[in-house]
């Protein structure tokens, strides 16, 4: 079982060291292979601790130690896993997609100058994922939180001669940097009062604490999620990630790295449990993240961050699960996320990757005719994401919205938004699905360009996922049938207050498939047959086009301040005083020399002068003071 | 040879060979060749060193004492504690590769040039080692003598000004330490630092701290820094970070925190706020510095005041991290500034305006680029994570604002890293960045992969430094007896 | 019949040793053939040196207990034979720098001038053991006349007789100072004796008299005077600039050894009773010495003139270990003065060499590219400017080290700052003779014609035996402060 | 017993002359006038050694003063030499423009 | 007593005058000369002052030798008139004044303030005092070493002096 888990871990290092190392010795499609084939390895690794897990029996999983990674005084950290159900079920969703993401980007990546580097990247970033949710306590998962944060860079600047494509990485690098940096100064937090991140201990502690400081620490924490998350209002910088090449935008930005915000949440909900405001605050994100999202992603017109926009609106379902309680729901719908976003990003990248790199849905309209196995893999994923039965999304998504239903007046609101979202949901996921696929004429754009279906390597995986995005959901139906709540009960039990009666689930699932048909039917109204005009609302619309102007919001409160203080203390405090000073008073030191020289005038008399000055001046001292 | 000369070894080592590079006739290719044999012989001594070195012992180890000046109870008295071996280990390998880089480049006067760098081994060494004050002293000085002259020999077109600046801003600083050191060793009877007992004077607290804050550098004592890491080249850049730096911050523990407890902690919320503001300072001008070494040089300045952030925060975490920090950011400066002279040689230019695109075609620049940019910006998991880490928890018991501004340093320090990294290797190509410039030859990479695997060999293990740089598991303690 | 005091030859032997080697010189001048005569004048110089070195050094190991000689008038003790060693040393360093780079001119004067300065050496060596006024005086005018004229005699180069003449009479002013001191001090106490002198102060109760007292400043200007210096340091740059190179290079170091070894005895001997009086003057001294030495080197070009502002400098540093009064401060200026001297001459003779090579005043300019055209020299060069700016590449960091630490003994932490301070504004221009040497392209300089070839191989022995001692002085500390702590015990603290 | 003034005035006279040369060697020019005035200088301290052996009783002093005559002579001829020489040199009798060296 | 005084004054104008002229004289030679007028004043001091041998050294070897060879000297080189003051700066000159005259000044006051102390009454000595058997033994004994630097000093100088002097044939160019 632990031999699995390091297995899992270590198998899509080696497979980045392996490439990276060996340069240009192994052969482009080999390196795909080769990162493939760890990441299957993982999963095998994956497999073989949860079965253990499940024979195992154990309550609260399995923690093995390396070795100390980092220790200081009574403080001291392992190079530990930890395998327990929570993190088991993460083990296998991010190394099953992952590698499933990995397979297709072989024919994806197809022909790039820097596939060797692609598969690298990608093998590291499924390493860093397996570290944040296999770690066994709170700094290693940390480490895993930075390493994805870096991988994210690395991948979503792979094209690194695109000025956007950089600009995007560092974006969302500095941005996850803002969340380890509160996360951490939670960790010291933490560290403080118990010298200790072993999460046993940290929870212990958690307790124990005055409710202002737990309520810091889960604030440090929530930070970080919201940050890794794309939450309001850490978010901007998911939709510029679709620089990145589409199976990345699928398995980081959809699948995995983003929803570790959650995962985060699930797995310290002690300390989030001792601080219910801000664990409220976390819902109250999540509804107003997956609103705005939902509203932002109606007027995109590039389908990669139409669907990032829906992946930021799903988080926040998530968030607000995991918000209200409902641990278990919210890691459900992760896992249901990751299938159907998955697909999702892999149909629209066999779009783009056809039409060679076009993303702008206006210029794909009738793609669907050419390419009909991708336009149901898509329409699959789609009404999954919408949560219609029997997709999966639909189980997944209507635990969370019962669970929020249940609360009292707060979580009547959060449930509202929720509902709200759903019908969003429908009407962009199906704008685009219209735009897109519709019946229409196939642009003359198209024609020329245009590949037909791709490669076995893409569509397989597509296949797969398309499957699990129609089942994955089945595998739990509360409140009748619940096996990821009850396998992650030890570790991640439901509050009490978020168990929801039958009847709210009853309520909470109809009007939230209701929500979601009008949607899909006024999306089909506008796009699909055009029978409405689209209402002309041009303030509303630009707002949304400039993403409720988040970005140059930060632009003007935070970098341009930055910028502007940076250059003024370059300009008016480094170069004049610190820089200057020095040299300043050299130059009086050389007028001071200059001057003394000026007495040294060639003149014997004046020599003879100072001479008996100060013979004078000597004596009449002695006299005086004698 | 008893195990206690080794010390010796190590400072007289590269002097001895830098003597015979001076005195012996050699050609261009066996100066180099001897003297990169010397510094790796170094290397292997500490090594040897390192492996016989007890972590579990308290006190000095491989101790050397010997009367120097009787009268003034002064002594030649080295020696090594866990945490000046780590800074040994640091110099030894540093200078190796440093003086492999002068010997790939070729560096015109050859017998000069490596006599000098080996000359600045053992005088680096012999500050890490030396437990007499005046010993201490002259070797924080004699540092100074070769760096002089190969920056003004062989750096770059602006090496005069910057010379001079370098020389008399650290002299002023260190010549008070002088006037400090004298007035400590004549009041206590001795200069040995093992030996001394504590002094409460602030006054001699300042006159040490400001040679180190100088040295270090602290903000704002820096104004000689952003001309010197520009003008010298690229390899002593690098050991002028990388290592010298760490003088000063090694003075701090060693002399101003251990012999002057009392001052200590009453300037202890002053220095703090220096550190601070290094850190903040440094990490912003860092991110308007407009060339390569100019974000380097202001990413040390900031790298130094998070140094001393840890260790006056006087706690156990801080003290362990701020060692686990100097080694790595030791070994990623020194990585940083040969990458520097490596972009450089090949575009003849490290301004950003005039860089770019490199990374297309030239992989193992662009990855060692990279890792050593992203192991400096402390990603988590990495070396220099665990020692930012710790410092900044030692800090936050200290009080909360440190640690906020050093989260504050987390996130400045990602941003100037990555526009560095972006500005040489991504975009559109620079005007200067030419097809015929060759990706890293294998001699550069000699050099600078095994410091990049050092470097990712600790952020496997930083408890290897972490836990052994000071003897027992609390460091607040030993400091406190003085290292006893 | 009169009683002739007894005399003890053994205590004279150096002077003498020097005296009749110089009077050898002065015969070879006459006697030996024109093309012979350097050489022979060189030869006996150098043994008569040599021998000086041997006899005072068999002094030193022979005069445990300190005593006064030939009816009180010198003595014979350890602090005299000590300066008598570095003396002698610093003689034959001159004379084999000498021997190549003195008077071009058809050898004229070469053998004079090999005896002047043996002559010289001698009434130093005589000078640092003087045991009453009158000796000192004499002994005073005896080394400086040999200097007027050594100063002047190349008087061919531009420059050489104004030196001589201005040296001449500033050095007359300063004599009749101090001579009329003396004569103030003898009405005060009826004595010309050191020791008689304090014991008729402390007898009579004449410590603060009118007449002592003004006696006093008037001999310590003189004195002051001798060791360059500020505010009687005037002289010093135009003199050292003006005289011969090699001339320099002895002025600079064994002048000032005389000067400042001296002064300790007498001021210690003769009125330790007004040592509130001294003790300040001489540190206000040495703490003008040190500004404006410091800060008139700044802005030199002329190499020499650069070398003579920091000498000035270096006298205020050998004047605080001298100010504090105590056998610390004793034992701080002994050792300070061997590496010092080492390090001026052999920066000195150094100059000699360029001097020579371009035929044309050395400044910083054309010393460019210096160093790598002559790897030893430059190197030297290197040690000397590093080491006289403290750093620990000589005795002069032990130097500076040990007179603030007496400066800080005796209580005056405010002159340990100073000392600092000024250290630290040497550095810029010590530091501007390396760059010269090093950091400029000698492209730069347009080589002056009418320079001769170097002779190098004496010189690179001068420079390379002050190269050892500069360096040796800061390995060997232990054994030299043994020298300086038994020299300067003979001495009353 | 002294007969006649005092000591003291004989002091006042040699300081008198002390001040005078001094004054002589600041105002003139003359390299050989400068010399007359360190002569007078000289002269002054002798005198006052006089001065004090008379007073003093002991012999010390006007030993002192012969020598001193003596050195006096020796500065003279070095001194006249130097003259001599800066005539043969073409140069002028002229401290002040004896200002080659400075700075 | 009345003689003494009377020489003493007499002596002592001519000591301040002639001393007076040699610095105000703008002919060396005439300066020259009013220096063996004062050198002649104090060997009537001197013999005042029971120094016999002094005194007669002093004419003897400062007028007569001495003076001699200045006056060579100026007639060689050609009397050259200068003013006195002119020429430097003027704050030289003021300050060469007050120079002097702060010097001046103060032994005066020292020996002002001293003159009714200890100076008043001069030692009692014997008939020999001064003479040139009594100095003469002195230089013997007591003053041995001093005696003979003095000789070396003036060889010195005679040395240095024909150094100087020498005239030789001078390099073409």
């Amino acid at each position: 079982m632990i031999a699995g888990a390091w297995l899992c871990l270590c198998a899509p290092l080696a497979g980045a060291l392996a490439i990276t190392g060996a340069g240009e010795r192994i052969s482009r499609r080999n390196a795909g292979w080769l990162s493939t084939a760890s990441v299957f390895v993982a999963f095998g690794g994956a497999v073989w601790s949860f079965l253990g897990l499940r024979s195992h029996g154990s309550e609260h999983g399995v923690i093995s130690t390396a070795w100390t990674w980092l220790e200081s005084g009574k403080f001291h950290v392992g190079l530990s896993v930890l395998v327990d159900p929570l993190s088991t079920m993460m083990m296998l969703i991010v190394s099953g997609v992952g590698g499933l993401i990995v397979l297709y980007s072989i024919g994806y990546m197809d022909g790039d100058d820097e596939e060797r580097r692609y598969f690298a990247y990608m093998s590291l970033f499924v390493f860093s994922m397996l570290l944040l949710v296999q770690g066994g306590n709170l700094l290693l998962l940390l480490a895993g939180w930075g390493l994805v944060g870096l991988s994210s860079y690395l991948l979503i600047g792979f094209w690194h001669e695109r000025p956007s494509a950089v600009a995007a990485a560092k974006k969302a690098f500095v941005m996850n940097a803002i969340g380890d940096a509160t996360m951490a100064l939670a960790f010291f937090v933490l560290i403080a009062h118990s010298n200790s991140l072993e999460f046993t201990t940290s929870f212990a502690t958690a307790g124990h604490l005055s409710s202002t400081t737990v309520n810091l620490v889960a604030l440090g924490l929530l930070g970080g999620a919201a940050a890794k998350s794309a939450q309001i209002p850490l978010h901007t910088w998911l939709p510029d990630a679709m620089e990145g090449p589409t199976p990345v935008s699928a398995l980081i930005h959809a699948a995995t790295m983003v929803t570790a915000g959650v995962y985060l949440i699930a797995r310290t909900h002690p300390i989030f449990e001792q601080a219910r405001t801000v664990e409220l605050v976390a819902a109250g994100m999540g509804a107003l993240t997956l609103l705005v999202a939902g509203l932002i992603a109606l007027v995109q017109v590039d389908i990669k961050r139409v669907i990032a926009y829906s992946t930021m609106s799903q988080i926040g379902y998530m968030f607000l699960g995991a918000g209200v309680g409902t641990y278990a729901g919210g890691m459900f719908h992760l896992m249901t996320h990751a299938f159907f976003k998955a697909l999702l990003f892999m149909a629209a990248g066999l779009v783009i990757h056809a039409l060679s790199g076009e993303q702008d849905i206006r210029k794909m309209r009738g793609i669907g005719t050419l390419m009909p196995w991708t336009r149901w893999a898509f329409l699959a994923g789609a009404l999954a994401l919408v949560g219609l039965p029997p997709f999966s999304g639909f189980f997944s998504k209507d635990a969370i919205i019962a669970a929020a239903l249940h609360d009292h007046w707060y979580g009547v609101v959060l449930a509202v938004a929720a509902l709200g979202g759903a019908f969003l949901t429908g009407l962009y996921t199906f704008r685009l699905y219209f735009i897109v696929f519709g019946h229409g004429q196939v642009s003359d754009a198209i024609d020329g360009s245009h590949h037909g279906e791709g490669p076995k390597t893409m569509l397989v995986p597509v296949g797969i996922l398309a499957v699990l995005a129609v089942v994955g959901g089945w595998i739990q139906l509360s409140p009748w049938w619940h096996p990821v709540t009850s396998w992650l009960s030890p570790v991640a039990a439901t509050l009490g207050v978020a168990e929801p009666p039958k009847s709210q689930e009853v309520l909470a699932s109809v009007l939230a498939v209701a929500l979601g048909l009008a949607g899909v039917a006024l999306a089909y109204a506008l796009y699909g047959q055009n029978r409405l005009a689209v209402p002309r609302l041009p303030g509303v619309q630009r707002a949304l086009e400039h993403k409720l102007y988040f970005d140059e919001a930060y632009d003007a409160l935070f970098f341009r301040p930055a910028a502007a203080l940076a250059g003024v203390l370059r300009r008016d405090f480094e170069e004049p005083i610190v820089l200057a000073s020095g040299p300043d008073l050299g130059e009086g030191a050389l007028e001071a020399g200059a001057g003394v020289r000026r007495l040294q005038t060639g003149l014997l008399r004046t020599y003879v002068f100072f001479l008996g000055t100060g013979m004078a001046v000597l004596a009449i001292v002695f006299l005086a003071v004698r | 040879m008893t195990v206690s000369s080794f010390t010796t070894v190590l400072i007289c080592l590269p002097l001895a060979g830098a003597l015979a590079i001076w005195i012996l006739p050699l050609s261009r290719y066996a100066t180099g060749a001897l003297a990169l044999l010397v510094s790796l012989v170094e290397v292997g001594v500490w090594i040897e060193q390192a492996a016989r070195f007890d972590f579990q012992r308290s006190g000095l180890q491989f101790a050397q004492h010997r009367t120097w000046i009787s009268d003034l109870h002064v002594s030649y008295h080295v020696g090594e504690y866990a945490f000046s071996l780590w800074l040994v280990g640091l110099t030894v390998v540093a200078m190796a590769a440093c003086v492999g880089y002068g010997f790939w480049v070729g560096r015109e006067r050859p017998r000069a040039y490596f006599g000098l760098m080996l000359f600045l081994t053992g005088a680096t060494v012999g500050v890490f080692v030396a437990q007499d004050l005046l010993l201490f002293y002259a070797f924080f000085e004699a540092m100074l003598i070769p760096l002089y002259v190969l920056i003004g020999v062989w750096g770059g077109a602006g090496r005069l000004g910057a010379t001079i600046k370098l020389l008399i801003y650290t002299m002023a600083g260190s010549l008070l330490m002088l006037a400090a050191l004298i007035v400590y060793g004549l009041k206590v009877g001795t200069f040995d630092l093992v030996a001394g007992p504590t002094s409460p004077s602030r006054w001699l607290f300042l006159g040490f701290m400001l040679a180190f804050v100088i040295k270090a550098p602290l903000f704002p004592f820096h104004g000689w820094l952003p001309d010197a890491y520009r003008e010298a080249p690229p390899e002593v850049t690098a050991i002028l970070s990388g290592v010298i730096a760490k003088a000063g911050t090694y003075g701090m523990l060693r002399i101003a925190i251990a012999k002057f407890p009392e001052p200590a902690h009453y300037y202890r919320t002053l220095i703090l706020a220096l550190a601070a503001a290094a850190l903040v300072y440094g990490s912003i001008l860092a991110f308007r510095a407009p060339d390569f070494r100019g974000v380097v040089a202001y990413s040390s300045m900031a790298q130094s005041g998070l140094i001393a952030l840890g260790l006056f925060s006087g706690t156990t975490l801080g003290y362990d991290g701020a060692i686990l920090q100097m080694v790595a950011h030791g070994l990623i400066s020194v990585s940083l500034f040969l990458l520097a002279g490596t972009v450089e040689r090949r575009t003849t230019t490290g301004q950003f305006a005039l860089l770019g695109g490199m990374a297309k075609g030239r992989p193992a620049l662009a990855t060692l680029l990279l890792t050593t940019g992203i192991l400096s910006l402390a990603v988590p998991g990495s070396a220099s994570f665990a020692g930012e880490f710790l410092i900044l928890a030692g800090s936050y018991q200290r009080a909360w604002w440190w640690a906020v501004i050093g989260a504050v340093a987390i996130v400045l320090a990602a941003m100037y890293m990555l526009r560095l990294i972006s500005a040489v290797l991504h975009e559109a190509r620079g005007s200067t960045v030419h097809d015929e410039a060759l990706d890293l030859r294998t001699g550069e990479l000699a050099l600078i992969v095994p410091l990049v695997g050092v470097l990712l060999a600790l952020s496997v293990w930083p408890d290897a430094i972490s836990h052994h740089s000071f003897a027992g598991d609390m460091p607040t303690a030993v400091v406190q007896e003085q290292f006893k | 019949m009169i009683a002739t005091p007894h005399v003890d030859w053994f205590a004279i032997s150096t002077i003498l040793v020097l005296l009749g080697s110089s009077g050898i010189a002065l015969l070879g001048a006459v006697l030996v053939p024109r093309p012979w005569r350097r050489t022979f004048a060189a030869t006996v110089a150098g043994l008569g040196s040599l021998g000086g070195i041997v006899t005072s050094i068999w002094l030193y190991v022979d005069s445990a207990t300190g005593s006064r000689v030939i009816s009180d008038s010198f003595y014979r003790d350890r602090w005299t034979a000590l300066s008598q060693v570095i003396l002698c040393a610093i003689t034959l360093a001159t004379v084999v720098l000498g021997k190549e780079h003195i008077v071009r001119l058809d050898d004229e004067h070469v053998a004079e001038f090999f005896a002047l300065l043996l002559a010289s050496a001698a009434g130093m060596t005589f000078f640092v053991g003087a045991a009453n006024l009158m000796t000192l005086f004499l002994s005073l005018e005896w080394f400086s006349i040999a200097l007027y004229v050594m100063c002047a005699i190349d008087y061919d180069i531009e420059g050489s007789l104004e030196a001589g003449l201005k040296y001449l009479i500033i050095g007359g002013f300063g004599s009749a100072g101090l001579l009329f001191g003396s004569a103030l001090v003898y009405g005060a106490t009826n004595r010309i004796g050191f020791v008689e002198i304090a014991q008729a102060v402390a007898q009579h109760g004449l410590s603060g008299d009118l007449l002592l007292v003004l006696g006093l400043a008037l001999i310590l200007a003189g004195l002051a005077f001798k060791m360059s210096a500020a505010p009687f340091h005037m002289w010093t740059p135009d003199v050292y600039t003006g005289a011969p190179t090699p001339v320099t290079a002895f002025m600079s170091s064994a002048t000032k050894v005389a000067a400042l070894v001296l002064s300790l005895r007498v001021l210690q001997t003769a009125f330790p009773q007004e040592a509130h009086l001294w003790t300040w003057a001489l540190a206000v001294i040495a703490v003008a010495s040190l500004v404006i030495g410091n800060l008139a080197a700044l802005v030199q070009t002329d190499v020499k003139r650069l070398l003579a502002y920091s000498s000035i400098s270096h006298a205020g540093f050998m004047l605080i270990g001298l100010s504090v009064g105590t056998a610390l401060g004793a034992r701080a200026l002994v050792y300070y003065l061997i590496p010092y001297s080492a390090m001026a001459f052999g920066s000195f003779a150094i100059v000699a060499v360029r001097e020579r090579e371009l035929g044309t005043r050395v400044t910083l300019e054309n010393l460019a590219g210096f160093g790598w055209e002559r790897p030893f020299l430059g190197v030297a060069m290197w040690f000397f400017m590093f080491g006289f700016a403290g750093l620990p590449l000589g005795g002069g960091f032990i130097g500076k080290f040990y007179v603030l630490s007496a400066a800080y003994n005796h209580g005056w932490t405010w002159l340990v700052i100073v000392g600092v301070l000024a250290t630290l504004v040497s550095l810029y221009y010590y530091l501007g003779v390396v760059r010269a040497i090093y950091m400029r392209p000698s492209s730069e300089l347009a080589l002056a014609t009418g320079g001769s070839p170097a002779r190098e191989t004496l010189v690179n022995v001068a420079v390379g035996a002050a190269l050892t001692v500069s360096v040796g002085s800061l390995v060997a500390v232990g054994p030299l402060i043994t020298l300086a702590k038994h020299a300067a015990a003979t001495l009353p603290f | 017993m002294l007969q006649g003034p005092g000591i003291v005035w004989y002091l006042g006279i040699a300081a008198f002359l002390f001040a005078i040369g001094a004054l002589g060697v600041l105002i003139r020019r003359n390299p050989l006038i400068v010399l007359l005035s360190l002569e007078i200088m000289l002269n002054g301290g002798n005198l006052a050694l006089i001065a004090f052996a008379r007073h003093a009783g002991n012999g010390a002093g006007q030993i002192f003063a012969l020598a001193v005559m003596a050195v006096a002579a020796s500065e003279v001829c070095v001194g006249l030499g130097l003259v001599v020489a800066l005539h043969r040199r073409r140069l002028a009798m002229d401290v002040d423009q004896l200002s080659e060296l400075r700075g | 007593m009345i003689l003494v005084w009377i020489v003493w004054v007499l002596a002592g104008f001519a000591c301040l005058a002639s001393a007076i002229a040699v610095v105000s004289f703008s002919n060396p030679f005439y300066s020259a000369l009013s220096l063996i007028g004062n050198l002649g004043s104090l060997a009537v001091f001197y013999l005042l002052l029971s120094a016999e041998f002094v005194a007669a050294a002093q004419v003897m070897v400062y007028a007569g030798a001495v003076m001699v060879m200045f006056l060579f000297v100026i007639a060689y080189v050609g009397p050259r008139m200068e003013t006195p003051w002119a020429g430097g700066p003027t704050w030289q000159s003021v300050g060469a004044v007050l120079a002097a005259g702060a010097i001046f000044l103060e032994i005066i006051v020292a020996l002002g303030l001293k003159a009714g102390g200890r100076l008043k009454h001069s030692e009692h000595v014997h008939r020999t005092f001064g003479t040139p058997g009594w100095i003469g033994r002195l230089f013997l004994t007591d003053h041995l070493l001093a005696f003979e630097i003095t000789s070396i000093v003036l060889l010195v100088a005679a040395v240095g002096g024909v150094i100087l002097g020498s005239h030789t044939k001078r390099r073409t160019a």
